[in-house]
């Protein structure tokens, strides 16, 4: 990925569309295969695909673009406690600016979704429904391709939240059904600042543009413009042509391990992880006990111990877990805690770093007298 | 080849005295298209006579020269022609016409862009839509 | 500016502000050192510089989050003929959001503003003047000191794209007293998928957010949402980290260059180009004949050669010239061309190079039989 | 210094038993604020007594050790002190009560978070705002 973006920038530099030099076709060149290649990996067509910065402005986009168009006062949008910020706070400003109301499906004791609310919302005929493929504090993975046919049965348009899914299995959005799915580069080894925004081709060509400027037109006049065909009706201004580029790059590698594979891995060290770290006193997790029913995040607390400080700890130690509200300020609401410590699992880690973390943790209850 | 040697004297003859170019006073196709990268413009007039042939056929526009050209040459061999011959019409037939298929990707589409709109109008005629041409692409 | 980037890969590569670890502090201290660095170097404080995508970005984060809120029916606009279609579309979206209404600022013979025009449309108290501080066309340096002080006491706020001035002069956005700036990385010798927007605090405190997600917000409950300071309020979810530091990478360069010699280097360049590029048959230039008035770019056309087709020839020559509308359909209709060629000319460009041009264009003249 | 030393014996006792904490019936003086990057939060109230005295103090929150400790901390040296004193407050003087300035920039926030609420409050209520003090910085 890395030798991808200096590739770019030291033999190709040239703004993509716009130039009829030899550098200004390759980038061009280079910058669509990418699209075609991010576009497969998540089983959709390359002309759905928009690349945007990431999972926060592909749903902001369908907000603006979508939402404005399409939802109306007493409206009803749906969305779930277990997710991130980015897929609560757009649809928020989306009712307060339309005068519509947000409701959320809450969620079981272990940590999945409350399907009897979730019906009982359907039945109210939203607009919106909007979830997370899998969420970024429990782990859970949620049965989107069920949850959309059911949102598209009660007549809602469904916008599902990729980012931690596209990353640890294979994704196919057109057999699961979404209206738009959303994914971001920098947490599937791609870079920061890209990400994707896939959406059902009818509408997106039904939807109002998002940002307006250069590409994104197809005419100015002095008193209105004619939009671009899409995905280009949304990709305005000069795009981050070096990191699409570079998250194809990261596609490429991911597809050759295969997904498959990744995601047999990311069982299987859940299934470690958990079993391993519930041995050290103190330790709760959340979310499904199951791993299999799980993808890549292990979020838990250990006896009093705040994460922030447990964090500092395991620093020493050389160990990165993240801590935090994690962009899940209503999820940490309802699990009743301030934040989380979470560890991230990937392809490139092994029972040992688990093993790792399990003396990390030894090594801090003993500095907090546990 | 070099670039240079696209503009053959043909292209540029084209260019310079583009044939059936203009509008008519009577036709029952028209349609219309831009490629956003450089503005060309491409509007084509079609009078369909007896058997669905192309009776008269016109073109206007602005642009490149071998947006011009090539729809201007397209033009001259459409005339005549059934309607459903429009439908079989490949990229490869243009490139023939211009005596060049080496002209990287964003002159392509000044090439076909001609093609484009002949199709856009015949097809939208016959009623079956353009789904069958080349996408667009960016701008 | 590629090693800033490779390295930022291979070293930090941790997300911004959320983590305690020690990767993400690295990440955090840079992203914010280059903040510091880009606000200086277009004279402003940290604070007032929001990262964006680029122009476009900029211009649209001001459509929505200042425009929607501050923007009623009836309402002027004000944006003149030499805009981009970034400073022109997001007022035309805006003007038929709200029933505002948007005037152009017409130009003279030699591409400068017309004053008169100006002055008039002052008159009848606009909401919003948004100007190029230059054409990336006509090569127009225009007063904007000038006009946002106008503007100021005609009670407009100001918007100045700056896009082709940062990378060519020494620019002083709180000296300019412009109530907004932007401007895009890739001009000015950074990565693409970055930029900035500068604001004068207390209007971008204001302004409602533009993204709701991740970091924007202080705290997220089911009903409503608070947010975070400014410039933070405008950044949500995962910034573009590593091109932020890159563009810190080429302010460093240019800064070390110094911006007055860059902006003597562009004039002299011009002088020279304009003198030797007259002698070339068939040859007219757009703008202002005197290179002090203008900045970076000499765009023109040669007889009756179609620029897409001079850029091909051109090209053969190991030439790359821009040819097209230049995202200035307005500019182009007022100057009665369907396109133009452009000649960009920066720091690393030399004489030899415009005499390498001339050639080309008589290589094209006689490829044209002109 | 290693990074466990910061949870001393000293920080973990004000974290565990807390001095200060809680609320006062009646106060003139209440200020809260939160670490967004934490959640860290922490709350402080006082009453004003005799020549600007600060009579008495509490604080209450949660979050990290660092943060709350440095709170309590806080709140014992502040009381019996003039309002003014609460100018002259710097951040050394929150290092030297924690025994360490080896923080790292983002727990920093967390060790300062109370001095911050406590010159919000004062200010606040000596009318002069709060301008002087550091500013919050990214969440
Ligand atoms: C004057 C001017 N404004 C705005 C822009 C748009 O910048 P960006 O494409 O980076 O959003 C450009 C360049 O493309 C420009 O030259
Ligand atoms: C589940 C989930 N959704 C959305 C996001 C937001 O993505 P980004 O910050 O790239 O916009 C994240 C990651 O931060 C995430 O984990």
């Amino acid at each position: 990925m890395i030798d991808a973006l200096s590739d770019y920038y030291s033999r190709y530099n040239s703004n993509v569309h716009r130039s009829v030099h030899t550098l200004g076709e390759e980038a061009t060149a280079a910058y669509e295969a990418s699209r075609e290649k991010v576009a497969r990996f998540v089983g959709t067509k390359a002309q759905n695909l928009v690349f945007v910065r990431g999972t926060t402005e592909a749903t902001n986009l369908v907000r603006f673009a979508w939402g404005h168009r399409s939802v109306h006062k007493g409206d009803l949008l749906v969305t779930t406690l277990m997710e991130h910020h980015s897929n609560i706070v757009p649809w928020q400003l989306l009712a307060q600016a339309t005068g519509a109301r947000l409701e959320f499906v809450g969620l079981t004791q272990d940590g999945k979704l409350d399907a009897a609310k979730l019906e009982a919302l359907l039945g109210q005929s939203p607009k919106l429904v909007a979830v997370a493929h899998s969420s970024n504090v429990l782990g859970t993975v949620n049965d989107v391709a069920d949850i959309c046919a059911k949102a598209r049965r009660a007549g809602a348009t469904t916008v599902v939240d990729g980012a931690q899914a596209v990353p640890h299995m294979p994704v196919d959005v057109e057999s699961m059904g979404a209206d738009f799915y959303a994914f971001s580069g920098h947490k599937m080894l791609g870079p920061t600042g890209i990400g994707g925004l896939v959406g059902k081709k009818e509408v997106l060509e039904e939807m109002e543009p998002f940002h307006g400027g250069g590409e994104m037109i197809k005419e100015v006049f002095l008193d209105h413009s004619t939009w671009n065909d899409v995905p280009y009706k949304f990709e305005a201004g000069t795009v981050n042509i070096a990191d699409a580029i570079g998250l194809g790059a990261a596609v490429d590698y991911l597809s050759e391990l295969g997904m498959d594979r990744v995601r047999r891995h990311d069982v299987a060290i859940l299934k470690y992880a958990i079993e391993t770290l519930q041995r050290v006193k103190g330790f709760r997790f959340y979310g499904p006990a199951d791993p299999a029913a799980r993808a890549g995040v292990l979020s838990f607390n250990l006896a009093d111990i705040h994460p922030h400080d447990l964090a500092t700890i395991l620093d020493e130690e050389g160990i990165a877990i993240r801590s935090g509200h994690h962009c899940a300020q209503p999820l940490m609401k309802w699990l009743d805690i301030p934040a989380a410590s979470r560890a991230s699992f990937y392809l490139y880690n092994s029972p040992e770093d688990v093993d790792a973390l399990k003396a990390g943790l030894e090594r801090a209850n003993e500095v907090f007298k546990v | 080849m070099s670039t240079a040697d696209i503009y053959k004297e043909l292209i540029l003859d084209y260019y310079r005295n583009p044939r059936n170019f203009g509008t008519l006073q009577t036709f029952d196709i028209e349609a219309h298209d831009t490629n956003p990268l450089c503005g060309d413009e491409v509007d084509i007039q079609i009078k369909v006579g007896e058997g669905h042939k192309i009776e008269d056929i016109r073109f206007s526009g602005k642009g490149c020269a071998i947006s011009q050209a090539s729809a201007s040459m397209l033009t001259e061999l459409a005339k005549g022609k059934p309607l459903e011959w429009v439908k079989e019409l490949s990229k490869e037939d243009i490139f023939k016409l211009l005596g060049t298929s080496d002209l990287g990707p964003s002159r392509v589409k000044c090439a076909l862009l001609g093609m484009k709109v002949l199709k856009t109008g015949v097809y939208g005629y016959l009623g079956s839509g353009a789904e069958g041409t080349e996408p667009a692409g960016p701008s």
